[in-house]
């Protein structure tokens, strides 16, 4: 996340945690978890316990009590969103999979992707079943080659173990999974924007209403879940709700996959308890690199909004970090030291959404473009005191006003950075610097 | 009036026939366009005709058709000798009509402007009523003042009588930097003008004889035939819009209203002398308390392009190359620049163009720039209608606007000044001889164009 | 006889020749110095071969004009009167130079020529007479030509000319008195004496009240601004408002030739006419005692010379005064005329009758 | 029927409206650019801006459905905050392209800014260039610049026309309109992209620089095109006979009518005005169409030579009802002539949404009238007696017999018959031949009634007066009756209407004040 | 400080007999022509060049100073290429109220300009001198700073320019030919010209 990273740097080797209670705990072979392995460790006997003692119902009640929320970013609450689904209709229902990993600063879905895709596979199992879907599409990022490939080969696995396919495990539950690949585009992480690119149209989001639960692909019902999400589902049904609520507090149980990554000795995933705390989680990765100052955190993502080093002090379940005035959004935390100019850091922000807005809604479209032209002004030192204002006045323009919270992600970014770094944006523009070395990197602030 | 039972008994013993004398259009005196029939007993009038709308132009009916903004060059032509006061009453009272104020410098101008006005207002018809009474060295010399009045006005407007320089909400062009200093000039010029007029008039017992006790009305009679102005101030009353009905900046302004004692001819030459006075005194002190002038609005930041590379950068979208930047334009809008829009006119975008730079560099001023001017678009006061009268040179001039909320004026009436001085004037000329209709006929200071319009 | 008659003639010939010319010339002093009054710069458009000579072909220009304008007479016009009337004014101002001596004797070997074309004894009476029924041309016009305008103007120039010349001819009568002549010749010479030795004996010496009423009357005689109530142009147009042409170039240059004879008028009653202070038919006689003679030629020549300066300077006042004053009203006319210039007149013969009495003739 | 509040105001609407039409019912007009009645909504313009009490954010008015008790602001500070930051998003890239876009005067860009926008313009870098004067296809043109990208053009072609050659492109704010590679847009309604889009980014290449549109008149009439009847708007230009080639019809624009054409008019439709000011017939002319006259004499030779004479009139349905009406009254019931408007036309095109095959808008008209129709004789049946001898008048009006029945036959009518008679607008290969020929005036010159093939008796108004010397024809009938002795005094078509209405059952207590803009059905079409 | 009655003194005895004022009067008009005959005979001999002498103004030959911001005889801006900046948007003759505005626009065939006018003719014997269509114009296309005064001619049609008169103001009547670079074939070189104003309304 980190721009105009000096070359030299070497690219440390990501550290992938594999010892979490949850998510992790069968990272630890490169080569992946194999259906084999999987159901030695356990697999699928949460799937055949849903499948053969439980009803729909109970299931989602179960993945309700254990505050498991949607970890693509949203936070939505899984099970209620599992009830949405209507039960009179006669339409097919559809389980979508949102491994479309796009945010900046997240690479999570990846490992669980490649390390333990029957873990997915079989959260999917158990929420087709629980909302009643007979296929479920993965939507899967197009740049993730190996990922695919080898979830590929735990669905080929899965069919061949009939845990798949027709009558799985002979309880009379039909389910097929089918890939899809994406193009490359940011937006089809949104849900609707998903379902259109998955329909065969350009990833364009949908206006809400309808809600994709009533009717969502081909117009059909149909929920859209993240890959972290349904990979925490066998666990619950497993180890119970409470145990997973447990481990988190009120609000949101279980843990999470952190990535972490930017300025800190370790970065990777890790995996923790939702309830850790920012500050704690940064040590956990060794801390800022170098031994160097700590300036400033995002907490989730390039949307985020960005912390200061004097804010880290906060819990990394979703409302703690709304409340802090951020948001969990996907787990990637970038952190940046004292060597990091807040400026280009921002200009590299925009210009990724400005690049990744899908230029339906006139705010996003516009908006995204003319704040990356007037950050790139400002890198090139044209910039001017009244563009901080402009910036800030544009961004609260695009907040809230589009079909979709792209809007909204790449405005957060834009207020947090000016109002947290003003001074910094200021002197950057007095100066009208132009370059930037290592050695006068760090902007006064 | 000036004639005794006497005289009029000895002319009736005479019994002489009336002479039926056609005064004009085509008379030197009376400016090609009213006609007088005059029944002469000697040289005496017994009775005048007076015969007016040989200028209807259908100024009020035009004004039907053209927006808001087009019934300005029309005003010009109204009183075509003090334009600017014509302007000024019309914009304002659109103004009013639409509810808005304009900047406080741009009512200094428009103030600055129209004593100007007045003052080469007054000069005409001094010099003119001079001139026709044979001294027609005073009016060359009125009009070299007046000339170099006009350069002022020239210099602020681009053109010397047909100014078309107000707009609804605001003024065409801010006064140039340097204005007061060729003002001041002028000012002197005009004063020793006036001065050697004052010598070759004033005291001069021909002119004295000339005007004292001709064209005589009692200021009950000027009042209830609706007559204004220095014609009214003549006879003592009192009655100045400027003062009884503050306007623009009037109430912040020192100046007197000279009365004259007899309401004869040459109280009117000495009010208007008088006045001439005061309306340079007003000016003068217009100019110490005027807002101050163009404010640069991106200092530092903007310099000056010529217009077409503006339009030219705004063209291919290189906004960025011209914002902030002022525009040289084609000298005519001088003046009318971003730095000195905001003090010239209002910041209703509904109904003032926007500055050059605005239309050349960015799609809002563009567009702003076509709403006001395409037809059935344009400034659109709500309905209703209003009454504002400003003091022209000749008295109250009045704009009475009907607004039906669409582009054009539903209907547009003037009070012209000296419409009402005109429909007295059979009455003052009775019982005079016919030499004193010239000075009578010129102190009526009667303009065509805005008597009818 | 004959020689007698060529020499009436070529005088006739010069003195026309001066007077159309001078009328003529003075269009131009007119525009020119009424330019300079007024800031201006004048005529000077006109040229030949590019010359311009600073506006003096305007008169030629004029005269072409006018010559080769079309001649209207009104319809209902009497035509004959219509057409007369310009003759009239022109041939009785042109007359009333007869009786103006403008030099001295010339004594050309043994011929003694009188610089003045008509010897008349009471030539001062003949111009009154001429410069009178000139107001004929004015009042025929005016009612010849069938307009309203015209007839007002034609009755104001025969009341303001008969008027006046009651004026004229009482304040005319205190020099006739003082001079005991009615001869002009005679009484130029008669100007030629001093008072004391130093002080010429001029009419404006001696008749002061009397120049200026003769100067108002006569300038009322010429119709010109202040005056100018026959034409009074901005009011009722004048008794021409219906020529055109040449015929109204007629009014126009009688109007300048009145103002040549009266400025001649004024210099032979008021000014010494063609006197020079202290020069002799010999030469020069200074009253501090030096003597400088003169041939007769060269004396007569600076007669000639003066008169015509003089002359000038009056034309050249009374152009200025026309452009500084505005016109009289009828009514005030009439009563400057008969309540003030009339009664100051009587007084002033009476004052000279009493002072004659007294003091002797100046003669 | 939620009931509920738009800016203080109440009001019931049925269940599933949107807060828009509830405004719009309201007479509260919430400014629009994707938003489009006759298509889906797209909800992506986000100019619709309001404030719902009890939601934090402004919603979109067109995609948000009403509810009992809802509270609508349209006009308070938070709702028109929004509209103007969206409007000055919307304005970032714009062109300035007013000078030489067509839609300047009707373009709600410029509407917008005027009515609700009225901020500062903020930006100030460089704008998205992309690609202008686009021709997309025979009669649309494309500004990629200009477009707003509210996607009405790209719903029309994928729900009206269903034909989708529309397509959004590329991503952020280099997305652009444009038409699939290869494809080109000539659908047969093309031109109604053009009258949907909000801004100049499609325009006519018709009406490209003809005229500005704020210079146009406008008059509502219909079609003449076929039998739909589709109503539209003719904008005329006058005064400024420089632009347009002097021609007086500028372009045609659809009119609203929910029963007959919605808010679409096909290319057909819109784009055959031009006979209007094109070889028009001016002047009467007398025998081989040669000798110009005057129509006192015309008239007064034609009248004498229908009395007493064997006559046949060959109508026309693209006549109005009332002169169809006049035609019965005189010809037929006066003079026993034969009559007919069922001219054998070649079959036009037509498809399942506008346009119809029947060619004429005034068959229907006819049929009621009993010009047309079994009972009536047909064309060829008069043109056979005619050329049989047997008719010592042929009054042909509009129609082209040549281009019907062949030359030689019609040359053969013109000397068989003893006065022909032609009368009609434009030039055709039958007028040389006429004895007589009466210019008429169009339909736009004249008012009038048709009746569509559903039956619908729509009025069509009248823009401007006859070119020249050519008259209406209904004029040109009634000064023939009164020639002819006949007492009709009805001085107007809207009088003979009235008459018409007593007469003719199917019309019956109609007038034009109840037909009013938009029609009435007089009947069920067979 | 509002009224002020003006002074109306009787004419002292001095003044009511005439010639003092007059003098005091002729005192002025000499003043004057004495300084301006020095003054002028001065300017003769080439001193005092500084003082004017006279108000007058010797047009043509001496033109007025005229003020930057005067409006006098239109132009056409030109672009580089020598082809009228002018788009044919016709605010200028919409906007026009004199009406003394024709514009005929056409196809220009670079899309970055779209349009262009064919056809631009100024009736001056309309025009009023307004500079409304300065103001107007949104591409700083037309100009009225070309400080021509002398528009006068011998006809009616005479007075009204048409394009190649404003985008050359030194060009005066007849054009015979079209010197200026068009993109579009120009009437007077043979060309054909779309839209005519003298065209017979059909």
């Amino acid at each position: 996340m980190e721009p105009g990273k000096p070359e030299s740097t070497p690219e440390p080797e990501p550290f992938i945690c594999s010892d979490g209670p949850v998510l992790s705990t069968r990272f630890k072979d490169p080569e992946g978890t194999w259906f084999e392995d999987y159901a030695a460790d356990g697999g699928y006997l949460a799937a055949r316990k849903a499948l053969t003692s439980m009803t729909p119902e109970q299931v989602i009640d179960e993945v309700s009590k254990a505050r498991l929320r949607g970890l693509g970013g949203a936070g939505f609450p899984t099970g209620r969103k599992w009830s949405f689904i209507p039960k009179q209709t006669t339409k097919p229902k559809y389980l979508v999979v949102n491994a479309d990993e796009g945010e900046p600063g997240t690479f999570k879905d990846r490992y669980i992707l490649e390390r333990d895709p029957h873990a997915l596979l079989e959260g999917i199992v158990i929420a087709a079943y629980a909302i009643g879907s007979h296929k479920a599409y993965v939507y899967i990022r197009g740049e993730y080659f190996r990922p695919a490939k080898r979830l590929q080969r735990a669905i080929d696995e899965a069919y061949s173990r009939s845990w798949l396919g027709k009558n799985i495990q002979g309880t009379g539950f039909d389910l097929d999974v089918v890939i899809h690949r994406g193009a490359g585009a940011y937006i089809c992480g949104e849900e609707t924007a998903l379902l259109t690119s998955l329909e065969g149209g350009k990833g364009f989001p949908r206006i809400k209403p309808p809600f994709p639960a009533i009717s969502g692909l081909f117009s059909c019902p149909t929920i859209v879940n993240n890959v972290e999400t349904l990979a925490c589902v066998p666990y619950i049904l497993r180890h119970g709700a409470e145990r997973f609520a447990g481990m988190g507090p009120d609000s949101q149980g279980g843990t999470r996959l952190f990535c972490l990554s930017g300025h800190v000795a370790r970065p990777g995933v890790y995996e923790e308890p939702v309830g850790m705390t920012l500050r704690r989680l940064i040590e956990r990765a060794g801390g800022v690199r170098n031994g160097n100052q700590l300036k400033a955190v995002i907490p989730g993502g390039i949307s985020a909004k960005i912390l200061r080093a004097d804010e880290i002090d906060v819990a990394m379940d979703f409302n703690s970090l709304m409340a802090a005035g951020s948001m969990a959004g996907s787990g990637g935390v970038i952190v940046m030291d004292e060597t990091t100019c807040m400026v280009e850091a921002l200009h590299s922000a925009v210009r990724f959404f400005a690049d990744e807005s899908c230029g339906q809604c006139s705010p996003c479209r516009e908006g995204t473009g003319w704040v990356h032209r007037i950050m790139r002004r400002i890198t090139e030192g044209q910039g001017r005191l009244q563009d901080l204002d402009d910036l800030l006045a544009i961004a609260s323009g695009m907040e809230g006003k589009t079909i979709c919270v792209f809007a909204d992600a790449a405005a957060w970014p834009i207020q947090s950075y000016i109002t947290k770094f003003r001074a910094e944006f200021e002197t950057f523009i007095r100066s009208g610097r132009t370059t930037r070395s290592l050695e006068v990197a760090s902007c006064p602030s | 009036m000036s004639m005794s039972p006497a005289s009029q008994s000895h002319t009736a013993d005479l019994e002489t026939r009336d002479m039926l004398l056609n005064i004009g259009p085509a008379h030197p005196a009376m400016h090609g366009i009213i006609r007088i029939v005059a029944k002469l007993d000697g040289e005496r009038i017994q009775e005048a005709d007076v015969e007016i709308g040989y200028l209807h132009r259908a100024f009020e009916k035009m004004s039907e058709t053209v927006d808001y903004n087009g019934v300005i060059p029309y005003t010009d032509r109204l009183n075509y000798v003090s334009p600017l006061i014509n302007n000024m009453g019309y914009c304002m009272t659109v103004e009013k009509l639409l509810g808005i104020t304009v900047p406080e410098r741009c009512h200094y101008v428009r103030v600055i402007l129209s004593e100007i006005s007045r003052i080469t207002d007054h000069l005409t018809c001094v010099g003119a009523s001079a001139m026709e009474l044979g001294a027609f060295t005073v009016f060359l010399y009125m009009i070299k003042a007046r000339e170099f009045l006009w350069e002022l006005v020239e210099k602020v407007t681009g053109a010397r009588m047909t100014v078309s320089y107000c707009r609804v909400g605001g003024v065409k062009a801010d006064l140039p930097e340097d204005f007061a200093e060729p003002c001041r000039k002028a000012f002197a010029e005009t004063r020793k003008v006036l001065a050697e007029s004052d010598g070759l008039l004033t005291r001069n017992r021909i002119f004295v004889d000339r005007m004292s006790g001709t064209g005589v009305i009692s200021a009950e009679d000027a009042v209830s035939y609706g007559i204004t102005g220095p014609f009214l101030r003549s006879t003592g009353a009192d009655y100045d819009v400027r003062k009884d009905c503050p306007y623009a900046v009037y109430d912040r302004l020192p100046f007197d209203v000279p009365v004259g004692t007899r309401g004869d001819n040459m109280d009117r030459y000495l009010v208007r002398m008088e006045e001439m006075e005061q309306s340079m005194r007003i000016v003068e002190r217009a100019l110490i308390d005027i807002p101050r002038g163009p404010v640069q609005v991106n200092p530092g930041t903007g310099h000056p392009m010529p217009a077409a590379e503006m339009v030219d950068l705004g063209k291919v979208g290189n906004i960025v190359a011209i914002a902030g930047d002022s525009a040289v334009t084609c000298p005519t809008l001088e003046g009318s620049g971003r730095a000195e829009h905001p003090s010239i006119a209002t910041n209703e975008k509904r109904v003032f163009l926007p500055p050059k730079e605005d239309t050349y560099g960015n799609i809002e001023g563009l567009m702003q720039q076509f709403k006001l001017v395409m037809f059935g678009h344009g400034v659109r006061p709500p309905r209703g209608e209003v009454y504002f009268p400003v003091e022209g040179a000749n008295g109250e001039l009045g704009f009475y606007v009907v607004s039906d909320g669409a582009g054009s004026p539903y209907r547009v009436r003037v009070r012209p000044p000296c419409f009402a001085i005109m429909s007295a004037l059979s009455k003052i000329l009775t019982g005079d001889m016919i030499a004193d209709m010239i000075p009578t006929f010129g102190s009526v200071n009667m303009i065509g164009g805005e008597l009818d319009r | 006889m004959m020689e007698a008659l060529v020499i009436k003639l070529v005088l006739a010939g010069i003195v026309f020749f001066a007077a159309l010319n001078l009328a003529g010339f003075h269009t131009w002093v007119e525009r020119k110095q009424s330019a300079l009054i007024q800031d201006r710069i004048g005529a000077n458009r006109a040229d030949i071969f590019g010359f311009r000579l600073l506006g003096t072909l305007h008169g030629v220009a004029d005269v072409i004009k006018m010559f080769t304008k079309e001649d209207i007479v009104p319809a209902g016009a009497n035509k004959t009167l219509h057409t007369l009337a310009p003759f009239f004014s022109v041939f009785f101002a042109l007359v009333a130079f007869a009786g103006i001596p403008f030099g001295d004797r010339l004594i050309l070997g043994d011929r003694v020529i009188e610089l003045q074309i008509a010897k008349i004894d009471a030539a001062l009476l003949y111009i009154f007479a001429m410069l009178s029924l000139e107001a004929y041309g004015v009042i025929l016009a005016g009612f010849a030509s069938r307009n309203n305008y015209a007839i007002l103007g034609g009755i104001r120039a025969t009341a303001q000319l008969i008027s006046y010349e009651i004026a004229l001819g009482m304040s005319v009568l205190g020099v006739v008195m003082v001079y005991g002549t009615m001869d002009l010749a005679e009484v130029v010479r008669a100007q030629g004496r001093m008072i004391g030795g130093w002080l010429p004996l001029w009419g404006i010496v001696t008749q002061p009240v009397a120049f200026f009423i003769f100067v108002t009357a006569a300038l009322a005689e010429t119709k010109r601004l202040p005056f100018d109530l026959p034409e009074g142009e901005s009011e009722i147009i004048g008794y021409f408002v219906e020529y055109s042409g040449m015929k109204f170039g007629m009014f126009f240059l009688t109007d300048f030739l009145e103002t040549i004879v009266v400025a001649s008028l004024s210099t032979t009653l008021f000014f010494g006419g063609w006197q020079i202070p202290y020069l002799m038919p010999d030469g020069f006689h200074f009253p501090w005692g030096g003597v400088l003679l003169v041939p007769n030629p060269i004396y007569v020549l600076l007669g000639v010379a003066s008169f015509s300066i003089k002359g000038l300077i009056f034309c050249f006042v009374f152009m200025q005064l026309r452009w500084t004053l505005p016109r009289f009203r009828y009514d005030q006319l009439m009563s400057l005329g008969w309540k003030g210039l009339f009664p100051i007149a009587v007084v002033n013969v009476v004052v000279t009758a009493v002072a004659l009495v007294f003091f002797g003739k100046a003669s | 029927m939620p009931k509920l509040s738009i800016d203080g105001r109440e009001v019931s609407v049925r269940d599933g409206t949107t807060v828009i039409q509830a405004a719009e019912k309201l007479g509260i007009f919430v400014p629009r650019y994707c938003y489009h009645p006759g298509l889906s909504i797209a909800g992506n313009c986000r100019i619709c801006l309001v404030e719902v009490e009890k939601f934090p954010k402004l919603q979109i008015a067109c995609n948000t459905p009403v509810t009992e008790g809802m509270v609508v602001h349209t006009n308070n500070e938070k709702a028109e905050g929004g509209r103007r930051v969206v409007l000055e998003f919307l304005l970032a890239n714009h062109p300035l392209d007013c000078p030489v876009c067509d839609q300047s005067g009707e373009c709600d860009l410029q509407n917008f800014y005027l009515n609700f926008g009225l901020y500062d313009p903020r930006f100030r870098e460089q704008k998205v260039k992309k690609h202008k004067a686009v021709a997309l296809g025979p009669h649309v043109m494309l500004d990629q610049e200009r477009c707003i990208l509210c996607s009405r053009c790209v719903r029309f072609t994928d729900e009206i026309t269903k034909t989708g050659e529309f397509g959004i492109f590329n991503r952020g704010d280099h997305a652009e309109l444009g038409i699939y590679p290869g494809s080109e847009l000539n659908n047969r309604y093309s031109a109604n992209v053009v009258d949907i889009c909000p801004v100049g980014a499609l325009t006519e290449r018709d009406f490209r620089f003809k005229a500005r549109v704020w210079y146009l008149s406008s008059a509502p009439t219909v079609c003449n095109g076929c039998a739909q009847g589709c109503n539209m708007d003719l904008h005329y230009v006058l005064d400024r006979p420089h632009l347009n080639d002097g021609a007086r019809v500028v372009r045609v624009k659809p009119r609203y009518n929910p029963d007959v054409n919605q808010w679409w008019l096909c290319d057909e439709g819109r784009y055959g005005f031009g006979w209007i000011d094109r070889a028009r017939l001016v002047k009467v002319l007398s025998r081989d169409g040669e000798v110009a006259a005057a129509w006192e004499q015309a008239l007064a030779a034609i009248a004498g030579a229908l009395k007493g004479g064997r006559i046949g009139v060959i109508a026309s349905a693209q006549l109005t009802n009332e002169e169809l009406f006049l035609i019965r009254e005189i010809f037929w019931r006066a003079l026993g002539a034969q009559v007919s408007a069922s001219v054998p036309v070649k079959p036009g095109s037509c498809d399942d949404f506008l346009i119809q095959a029947d060619k004429n808008p005034n068959t229907f008209g006819a049929t009621l009238l009993g010009l047309a129709g079994p009972d009536a004789p047909t064309a060829a049946q008069i043109v056979d007696e005619a050329l049989a001898g047997d008719l010592d008048v042929l009054w042909v009006m509009d129609h082209d017999l040549v281009e019907l029945f062949g030359e030689e036959k019609v040359r053969g009518l013109s000397e068989k018959v003893g006065l022909f008679v032609f009368s009609g607008t434009n030039e055709n290969a039958t007028v040389p031949l006429a004895h007589w020929v009466l210019p008429s005036a169009a339909y736009v010159e004249k008012d009038g009634t048709f009746v569509n093939f559903k039956g619908r008796v729509q009025r069509i108004g009248r823009a401007f007066p006859p070119l020249q010397d050519s008259r209406e024809d209904w004029r040109i009938l009634l000064e023939l009756a009164g020639k002819l002795g006949l007492p009709l005094d009805w001085q107007s078509p809207e009088k003979i209407f009235l008459a018409l209405a007593k007469a003719a059952p199917p019309f019956e207590g109609l007038s034009y004040e109840a037909i009013g803009a938009q029609g009435v059905r007089v009947a069920v079409a067979p | 400080m509002a009224v002020r009655v003006v002074r109306r003194h009787e004419l002292t005895f001095w003044e009511k007999i005439y010639i003092p004022q007059i003098l005091c009067g002729l005192k002025i008009t000499f003043t004057h022509f004495f300084r301006n005959l020095f003054l002028h005979t001065a300017h003769l001999v080439g001193r005092f060049k500084n003082v004017p002498a006279s108000v007058t103004i010797q047009y043509p030959e001496e033109l007025r100073p005229l003020m930057s911001r005067f409006r006098s005889r239109h132009r056409l801006t030109l672009r580089e290429d020598h082809t009228p900046r002018c788009v044919g948007c016709m605010l200028c003759e919409t906007v026009c109220p004199a009406k003394c505005i024709t514009i005929v626009p056409a196809e220009h065939p670079d899309p970055n300009i779209e349009k262009y006018p064919i056809r631009f003719d100024i009736d001056l014997g309309v025009c009023v001198y307004c500079g409304y269509c300065v103001e107007v114009c949104p591409e700083d296309a037309i100009r009225m700073d070309t400080g021509i005064l002398d528009v006068a001619a011998y006809s009616r049609e005479a007075m009204r320019l048409d394009i190649h008169e404003l985008m050359d103001p030194g060009l005066r009547k007849p054009v015979s030919r079209c010197n200026l670079k068009f993109p579009h074939k120009c009437g007077l070189n043979g060309g054909e010209m779309k839209g005519s104003w003298d065209a017979p309304r059909p």
